[in-house]
């Protein structure tokens, strides 16, 4: 079956087991360690790159083909965190503070995840959209800011000098700032002008992500031990969520048109939960909510599980959407 | 060569922090500050960064009445919802009073 | 806002300890600890590690009481064959009730 | 106009763009960071990889070629300076102490700023000659020892241990180091020889430049607020001293029978202004005069004016006097 | 185990100093360092390095004659042109002998 | 002559050159400095790409070839240490401690001189079989295991606690992490699998190596001067030793049918001393030996030994073996 393909493909994958080695490396207590530097120049090569590539597609897509998906990745970032908070709320019975923090993360996107989600299926022969990155910066902000919203019209908590400092650094934020940096240099370069420098950012891209979740595995595995006094509704939630928010991603997708690798991407994207700008958004405007949770969750549990099963699982849904063919 | 009592106030907290606080100490009346990247555990061990650990060492040295204020503002803001320790110190600094 | 009066004890030490002087200065009743990357050069000055001078410093706050348990543990099981310093101050400590 | 294209092309390249992109981020107060550890290993990596490139080159170049350019670059680094000196004392004003310091940041070299023109050129289509980096090892010291060496006859100021300290510094400083380290190696290995190595030190080189530069950009930001106190005609020597000193480098390269592409080169060196060598020297010898006049006009206006519109200016002074063609 | 009063120095520089204020403690009577990279901000804020705030901090141990020594050699060499800033002091040190 | 060859192409190689221009750097009080952190992440990049290739290439390699090979290595993991120690107790006079440290350091191995080795072989033409990074594998930690054994059995010394933890950390150490991750990964992926990861894994291998090597030159010069202290003997030993040790070695890996590049990479392998794994276990099983010896000896003698003369001497005597030809 085609979706067991890509699961083992995925398993597979130097990326995959690079990220295990890395969980395995601190769950063994190896004196292996990859310095915060590499994890901070890593993690701003793969946003740049992703730009820089993006945005040199997207010179030559017509506009045309763009606002819909556009339009259907802002929506995301609304719908989802407000979906997660109802959830957590309800369901769950979490405090309004630890509901929103966690929507905030859910409703965001995790680059690594969608880097892993294109590479993936652009090797299973799914190449998506060129275009996808511009995507993953709409996505970014939004739903931070729907969640900051949320708990501060619910408690007086969330105080305004904090969450207005919180989106004034959301904006500028270092993955944000990447990301459009790289689009834009993307765009006023072109391809030809982009061409001197691809050896350096894309044509090593694949390897440096191999890398760099292999340290991310080392970070993930401490990460996990956050999550001990957690109830069980979230570790619940931090798989069964992702598996409902990616296949709103993926039916949102295939609606505006998106081919089946890009609406499997765009799935990916709405599965993933931010560990970078959420975190530090959210602590700032929410001192309250338990880190614990929020990163444990995200870090812990979603990013292993879209990463091993969750991107193949968003694939197959986009493939039958698709009516089963590319 | 003349050697004036001061105080040096050591901050503690997740590198979250970093701006806020000397923005902080800054308008409180401190004249300088050195930052050290360090890391640690506490009893609280929460941290909303990848990194666990990654926090930062602010010093600070300040007159007597400047130390209280800060420690107090420090105490007041920041103890209840984040990973922050304060102490301070007597130090005999060279020059001193241009610290003051 | 309440100062109380504990004892930092710093402890310089070559990076290859880390572990086991954490492990111990936790049994021995320490409640958290702060670490930095330092390098530097003593008497000895011995290292088995090919970056010369690459040391840590541990740095952490405790009861009068557990500063002399600590201190002596370390002078009896690690002065003798590795390249360690160890001495303590006298801090006082914002909150300090949590760090007894 | 082909100068006009020269701009144009000069302002939409990744690393002009890169470098706008680091100014901004630290104008817009955004928390990108990119660790003092990667500028250090880059920069190791771009004087290393130009040396190497310049031996292996300088190997199968006959000497009768070689000598007259290395001796024109001898006498820039002895002329720069003392008209730089001449100039801020007469017109500017500035004490013996700062004008000395200012003159041997001009006189010496700045090495992006090499990389940046040669790779500029190269792309326009102007191939500078292959041994220019063994000029720059010529031409980054000994601005510095004859301003040094003014400032010493002229007070009692910079003491002789200071001075001797400086120097002796100078001759092992790690840019001058890891520059004819690797020409040496790239001579004594040859084409051949060094052929394993270059898909790490040739192929990368552009990107790496790239990242480079937009580090330096936030660097750069960060340094020109050290301008404030300076007097206005400091400010304007930082733009009208680069296009006098290039002019005269450009002259004197076309004199000894440089390509276009390589007395524009030798005259963006002769604009540029050390960052590095300098700065670690005057630091040392000079301690009373003011590092923020010298940095700041070094790295705060004349670097970002050289690289964006002075580089296209040597160039097409260049073209000019070689009767407009390559 | 026995504990000494001895004087903590610590000088806070620029960078560019590291060397030369190493060779001057020696040869005044220091018998070891720890040198650890911070950054930060003072009254004058110049810096000759592209990185600013790129400062170092050197950590001494020493005999309190020595200390003053040195505190006094500080303030007459580095003090009118260079940015440091210098204190000390009372640390109580575990087998504090081999520091004197 | 064959081996002079050698010994010139080696000598004149960008990576020996490079280590000699750290060893200047240092001499020469340069104040060039490369951050740990770059040593930190090119170890791991060697190893873990060194692992990946091996793992690639066993997957095609049939278990008849490897099994013996392999008892050779573990055959050479349990010799050399005990004849070094004899040796060193004997002829040395060393202490119990110092001789079993000094053994644990002979009998492991240098994971860059064995880069090295294989590099230099190979392009001297004599390409050696794939799956040796798995024999280095297998080489590093018996030695270790058999020298603290030894020094437990001859003293209280070593005492059980001390031993069981550098056991323990051993076997999880960075360097066999590293190595065997990429070895197992390797494997599991298979050739198609690591396909699009070799531009940054295999490709820049070379130039990683060589930039490393540069900065392991600046380690090894600071670690010359800790063997001020030692005897005479010391010194001939990390001379003689590593050339007894390499041509057991190199007759050992002819017996077993390896090639002559083969045989020659074994020879290098046994001749090298460790200076990563065995340090670190020795300073906490063994702290009271001398760790200016143990680590001058291997990292101040031995490595530029076998860099320079020791790698050809080990071929050439692989080449008589094999009867003169590859
Ligand atoms: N007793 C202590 N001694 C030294 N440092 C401490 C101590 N307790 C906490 N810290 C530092 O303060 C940070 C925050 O502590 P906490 O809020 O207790 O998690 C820790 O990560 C440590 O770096
Ligand atoms: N007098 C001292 N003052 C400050 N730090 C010291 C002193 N002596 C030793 N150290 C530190 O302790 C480490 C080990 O010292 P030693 O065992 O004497 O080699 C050195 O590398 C220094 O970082
Ligand atoms: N009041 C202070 N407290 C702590 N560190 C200081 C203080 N003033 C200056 N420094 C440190 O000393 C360095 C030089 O100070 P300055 O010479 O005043 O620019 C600064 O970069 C700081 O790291
Ligand atoms: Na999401
Ligand atoms: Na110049
Ligand atoms: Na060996």
């Amino acid at each position: 079956m085609q979706s067991w393909d890509l699961v083992r493909a995925n398993l597979t994958s130097p990326m995959v087991l690079a990220f295990v080695m890395g969980l395995l490396a601190t769950w063994l207590r190896s004196d292996l360690r990859l310095p915060a530097e590499l994890y901070t120049v890593l993690s701003f090569y793969l946003l740049f790159s992703l730009g820089l590539k993006g945005g040199e597609e997207l010179v030559h897509t017509p506009f045309l083909m763009v606002w819909k998906p556009a339009l259907a990745t802002l929506g995301l970032g609304v719908t989802v965190p407000l979906l997660a908070y109802f959830l957590l709320r309800r369901l769950g019975k979490q405090s309004v503070t630890d509901a929103a923090a966690i929507a905030a993360h859910y409703g965001s996107v995790s680059v690594v995840t969608f880097s892993a989600a294109q590479t993936m299926l652009t090797m299973g022969g799914f190449k998506p959209e060129g275009f996808l990155p511009a995507l993953v910066a709409l996505l970014e902000a939004p739903a931070i800011i729907v969640a900051l919203g949320l708990a501060r019209l619910r408690t007086g908590r969330a105080n305004g000098e904090g969450v207005r400092e919180a989106l004034r650094d959301l904006l500028t934020g270092k993955s944000i700032f990447a990301l459009v940096g790289g689009l834009l240099i993307g765009v006023i370069c072109g391809p030809e002008g982009v061409k001197p420098v691809t050896v350096f950012f894309f044509d090593p891209f694949k390897g440096a992500l191999t890398l760099f979740l292999l340290e991310l595995g080392m970070v993930t595995a401490r990460r996990l031990r956050d999550l001990r006094s957690a109830s069980r509704f979230l570790w619940i939630y931090a798989i069964l969520g992702p598996i409902l928010h990616g296949s709103v991603g993926v039916l949102l997708g295939t609606s505006v048109g998106l081919s089946v690798g890009g609406s499997a991407v765009l799935g990916s994207m709405a599965a993933s939960a931010s560990y970078i700008a959420a975190p530090a958004a959210v602590r700032v405007a929410l001192p309250d909510a338990n880190p614990g949770y929020y990163l444990g969750m995200s870090l812990g549990i979603t990013f292993p599980f879209n990463l091993t099963l969750g991107i193949p699982l968003y694939a197959a849904l986009s493939l039958y959407l698709h009516g089963g063919h590319g | 060569m003349n050697l004036v009592e001061l105080k040096r106030i050591t901050i503690i907290s997740e590198a979250l922090l970093e701006e806020r606080l000397l923005a902080d100490i800054r308008r409180l009346g401190a004249r300088g500050y050195t930052v050290t990247e360090v890391r640690g555990e506490g009893s609280r061990g929460v941290r909303a960064s990848e990194w666990e650990g990654n926090n930062i060492k602010i010093e600070t040295i300040v007159a007597p009445e400047i130390a209280l204020t800060i420690l107090a503002w420090l105490s007041e803001r920041y103890f209840v919802s984040y990973a922050v320790i304060a102490y301070q110190e007597t130090v005999e600094v060279v020059r001193g009073e241009k610290y003051v």
